[in-house]
């Protein structure tokens, strides 16, 4: 069970707001999170994944409390078991397509590397910087190398939003497969609602 | 006071002196020139301070200076073989050599050098300095270069041995008597002054360049060298005369 | 505390650094952005030349300098001949020494600054119909405003304490070429270790102050929500 | 052509320069990390102090070290009775000297490139689980490469080619303090142009080849497609 | 009309393949570009604005030739009057939202700006650094900068990857009302072929 309670001032178009979440997860969900742009959407992961320390927040993984404010409790990030893949991709650009996604992982394992640049049609990259690639191939490492992460918690901000129709379903389908096999739990930011009203086990959306 | 001549009217305004001197000869130049410009009102006095290589240098490379004063006596003949000279070389004073220490007692004079508490003796590098040359000779003269040749510091030249000294890095060093006689080296610290036997005073010798104030220069040079200015070379520590 | 001689030569170091500050940013500018966006495949040597002032001993780089300027020479003496301006003990000789001295100080980190921005800008401000120097003075330089005072706080803050190239070229003479680190230099040297005190105090409480001023422009920091 | 000594001289110039530059990078990252990601408000006054050691001249900057290391001292007599090191004239000494005369050369090159990367590579790597450590070593360093290199390029340079806060601590021992920019100065002062410029052209040559190596290490351009 | 002839290498997933464009397109067009992930999408657009330079190419805008590879004919980006919107908006971080719209203009116009200020929603930070937004909102400045350059070509690289589906028909609009009046041609990459049907004149399908 995932406990999440926050409550943090943000600046939007409609001036100050506070982003407020309130909610109980059940482990392994697949959780579709919603919201207009700029309504905190990034922000919400960001706490969760402890790179920003909301207002008032507590969150619970099970029996392990990652944050508690008002007990000035604070896990940070590298502590928390919580892969998040960046909006804007964060690769890094000192390493190949390879060592990126072979750097996230906690416990190295080359075949799991291949089959994710397999899957993901990224092989021919394996030895390219990624600021040789195109949009869609850089998003497509972001995603793999979350993966290989292979944590208890997946935030994924807008995983597929410069990737083509056909691809988006391969990686959809890579990420429900690995959902089920590894029991984490994902939430993912989408704007296309649709893709995921099928399948996904939860939809928060923040207002 | 106010209207400072600048390089372009030097050549025009000949009661204008630019004197280049050794950077020991500071203190006792300063006075001698306050004098100097108090009998003579109308004339101007710049000097300045620098190694006396690097002012060669200089004037070697069209630097106005219409005086130069060593600290030696080789480099004004260096100037004369390179036609810079209106006069001779002609040596203004001799300097002397003595043994400085912050903590240690050195009345006792040059043996003190071999005592175990002495480790490090700070000299002036004796094929740049004069002093250092002659201090080196002494004490080859002596015996004793080659029993303390390990503990000798080199130093550019004596005000460095000076500042090795007086912050009591180097337990002892060989400097000029008109260092030691600088009022902050004597409120730290004790000195020997060596004889003339012991070791050789250093010749300091000057020479007037050609150029546009050469005459002017040379009544300064003048003046330098007369009795009136004996005195006052005497309360810096230096000799006019040595016995021959 | 201070007789009127040194402030003269506090003026004058104020100027001297001043003056090379500007000159090199206005040198540095253009050569720092042709170092970072030129495709010339050998201009690691360029770099390798710029600082290469920096390995000779200042006194020696200012001994070449004052060969190089001598009326004796070819140079110095068409200088003194045709242009009327004789370089050795100047205060344009020791300008001029001292922008030689302080070109790495300026444009390494110009360079640096460059390099490290993402291209796209540039691209993009070409694409607006931006000419190249549009693009550098308002999207490039304002970009890289860390590494222009990072140049000037370098070149200035060296200017200061570097005499050994200015004593050389500049001589020694009150008002002209008499920076206060030859002040402080002399006072060490004839053994006015109280003087040489006071003046290096000042020197050091001054440019303090100068820096710290430059510092604090760049003050605002970036990282504001990450703990 | 170059005599025995001279080679003796040219090889403590490179030990020293080695040494100084390897110690500053092992002080300089961290001290640029903290520097660039430290919250701290007044850390451009850290910045300012950094930049100090250039305002004074090398030679008086060597004289208050010269006081500071007297066995007539606190802190030198301490030194030389419980860890039997004497600082003044000695190899350590110089170095020590050197490392902080060169500071500024180091720091802020670093900085400047910690602060101009992008920061979410650094929370990605952390929301990864590395320690800050690892991503320091493994995305930050790697990543300000250009900015390391000019670290060390201006820091060695400036090492071969500053003598004056070295000769002042060190003196001029043969084989413990004398390093080739002393020889070559020495060399000027006794007007024995012919050798000074031997050994210059020696000194230069073989820190031109040094700076070139490492300059050449950065020569990959960044800007392939577009002209 | 506009001319184009384009035959470039580009190193894809499947190898190097050759980046081959041969069209002919009206003035004043709605240009739907589409394509696989890394097929050269954005290299087609960088070597329209001049950014690129191809192996071999011919562009021609009415009777001003472009590129003519052929005949050493490069106009360089500044002269082509060509917009760009980057893939990864290359918003100029020391510029305020509003400065980086104004910069944009050739003939300065506050009440453009301010117009396209209020039509994407971004009023409210007009006076605030993009590096501050979100990642829709950031596109949306980028968007409405590129509208500002009243250039007449107008290149859009993913134009709404990052904003919410209301947000998203705003901004269509927006474009379809800035075609007409303007008569400039547009060219947009974009995943999502439905959205686009039913009013693109032409469709440039990459392959
Ligand atoms: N800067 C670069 N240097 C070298 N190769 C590059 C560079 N940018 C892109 N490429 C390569 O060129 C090919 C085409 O890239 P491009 O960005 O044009 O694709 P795209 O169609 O825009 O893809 P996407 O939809 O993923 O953005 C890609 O396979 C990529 O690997
Ligand atoms: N680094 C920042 N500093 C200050 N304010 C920020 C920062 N990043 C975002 N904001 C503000 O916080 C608000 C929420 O931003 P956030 O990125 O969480 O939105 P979002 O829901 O992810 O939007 P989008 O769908 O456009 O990505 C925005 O209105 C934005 O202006
Ligand atoms: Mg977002
Ligand atoms: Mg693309």
């Amino acid at each position: 069970m995932i406990e999440i309670q926050i409550r943090h001032q943000i600046f939007t178009s409609s001036g100050n707001k506070f982003l407020e979440v309130d909610e109980r997860i059940s482990e392994g969900s697949f959780v579709h999170v919603s919201g207009d742009s700029g309504i905190g959407k990034t922000t919400f992961f960001k706490v969760l994944s402890g790179l920003v320390v909301p207002d008032f927040g507590f969150i619970k993984l099970n029996d392990k409390i990652l944050l508690d404010t008002a007990n000035k409790i604070f896990l940070p990030p590298q502590k928390r078991n919580i892969s998040l893949m960046f909006q804007n991709y964060a690769l890094f650009p000192n390493m190949t397509v390879k060592q990126n996604i072979a750097f996230a992982q906690t416990e190295k394992d080359e075949n799991i590397v291949d089959e994710l640049l397999e899957k993901f049609a990224l092989k021919t990259f394996e030895n390219t910087s990624p600021s040789k690639l195109s949009g869609g191939q850089q998003q497509r490492v972001a995603l793999a190398r979350t993966l290989a992460q292979n944590a208890e918690i997946v935030l994924l901000d807008e995983p597929f939003s410069a990737v083509d129709i056909a691809m988006r379903k391969v990686m959809l389908n890579e990420l429900l497969e690995f959902n089920k096999n590894n029991n984490s739990t994902f939430f993912v930011i989408s704007h296309s609602e649709e893709e995921f009203e099928s399948f996904s086990t939860y939809n928060l959306n923040i207002i | 006071k106010k209207k400072e001549p600048n390089s372009s009217e030097k050549s025009t305004q000949n009661s204008f002196i630019s004197v280049a001197a050794a950077a020991n000869l500071r203190d006792v130049l300063e006075d001698l020139k306050q004098i100097y410009i108090k009998e003579n009102p109308d004339k101007k006095v710049e000097i300045t301070f620098g190694s006396s290589g690097l002012l060669v240098q200089q004037i070697l490379n069209g630097a106005p200076f219409d005086l130069f004063l060593s600290a030696d006596t080789q480099f004004p003949e260096k100037l004369k073989s390179a036609g810079k000279n209106y006069g001779n070389p002609k040596i203004y004073a001799y300097g002397k050599v003595v043994l400085w220490s912050l903590k240690k007692n050195v009345s006792k004079g040059l043996d003190l050098l071999q005592n175990l508490e002495i480790n490090k003796i700070a000299i002036a590098n004796p094929e740049l300095a004069p002093y250092g040359k002659n201090t080196v000779e002494a004490l080859k003269k002596s015996g004793l270069y080659s029993k303390i040749e390990n503990k000798i510091v080199w130093a550019e030249n004596i005000s460095q041995v000076a500042q090795f000294a007086s912050t009591g890095n180097a337990d002892v060093g060989f400097i000029a008597l008109s260092n030691a006689k600088n009022k902050e080296m004597m409120r730290r610290g004790n000195f020997y002054e060596l004889s003339e036997k012991e070791c050789a005073p250093i010749a300091q010798s000057g020479i007037v360049l050609k150029g546009k104030s050469q005459t002017e220069a040379q009544d300064f040079f003048d003046f330098i060298n007369s009795e009136k200015a004996n005195e006052i070379w005497k309360r810096y520590g230096y000799q006019t005369k040595i016995s021959k | 505390m201070l007789d009127q001689d040194f402030i003269y030569t506090l003026l004058l170091t104020g100027k001297l650094a001043l003056i090379t500050t500007v000159i090199l940013i206005l040198i540095g500018i253009p050569v720092a952005y042709w170092l970072s966006y030129s495709r010339f495949k050998l201009k690691f040597i360029a770099e390798t030349l710029i600082s290469m002032p920096m390995v000779l001993p200042p006194t020696v780089m200012g001994y070449y300098l004052l060969v190089a300027f001598s009326p004796e020479n070819a140079f110095g003496d068409f200088l003194q001949k045709y242009c009327d301006v004789r370089l050795a003990f100047s205060f344009q000789g020791i300008v001029i020494a001292s922008i030689i001295a302080n070109l790495p100080f300026m444009i390494q980190p110009l360079q640096n600054g460059f390099s490290a921005l993402n291209d796209d800008l540039r691209q993009a401000s070409y694409t607006m119909g931006k000419s190249k120097i549009v693009t550098l003075f308002k999207v490039l330089i304002p970009n890289i405003k860390k590494s222009v005072i990072t140049g000037i706080a370098l070149t200035f803050a060296h200017c200061i304490g570097e005499f050994g190239i200015v004593i050389m070229v500049g001589g020694n003479i009150p008002k002209e070429t008499r920076i206060a680190s030859v002040a402080i230099y002399d006072q060490v040297q004839a053994l006015n270790f109280e003087a040489a005190n006071r003046y290096a105090f000042v020197l050091f409480i001054l440019s303090f102050l100068i820096l710290l001023l430059i510092y604090s422009i760049n003050r605002k920091t970036n990282f504001t929500t990450f703990r």
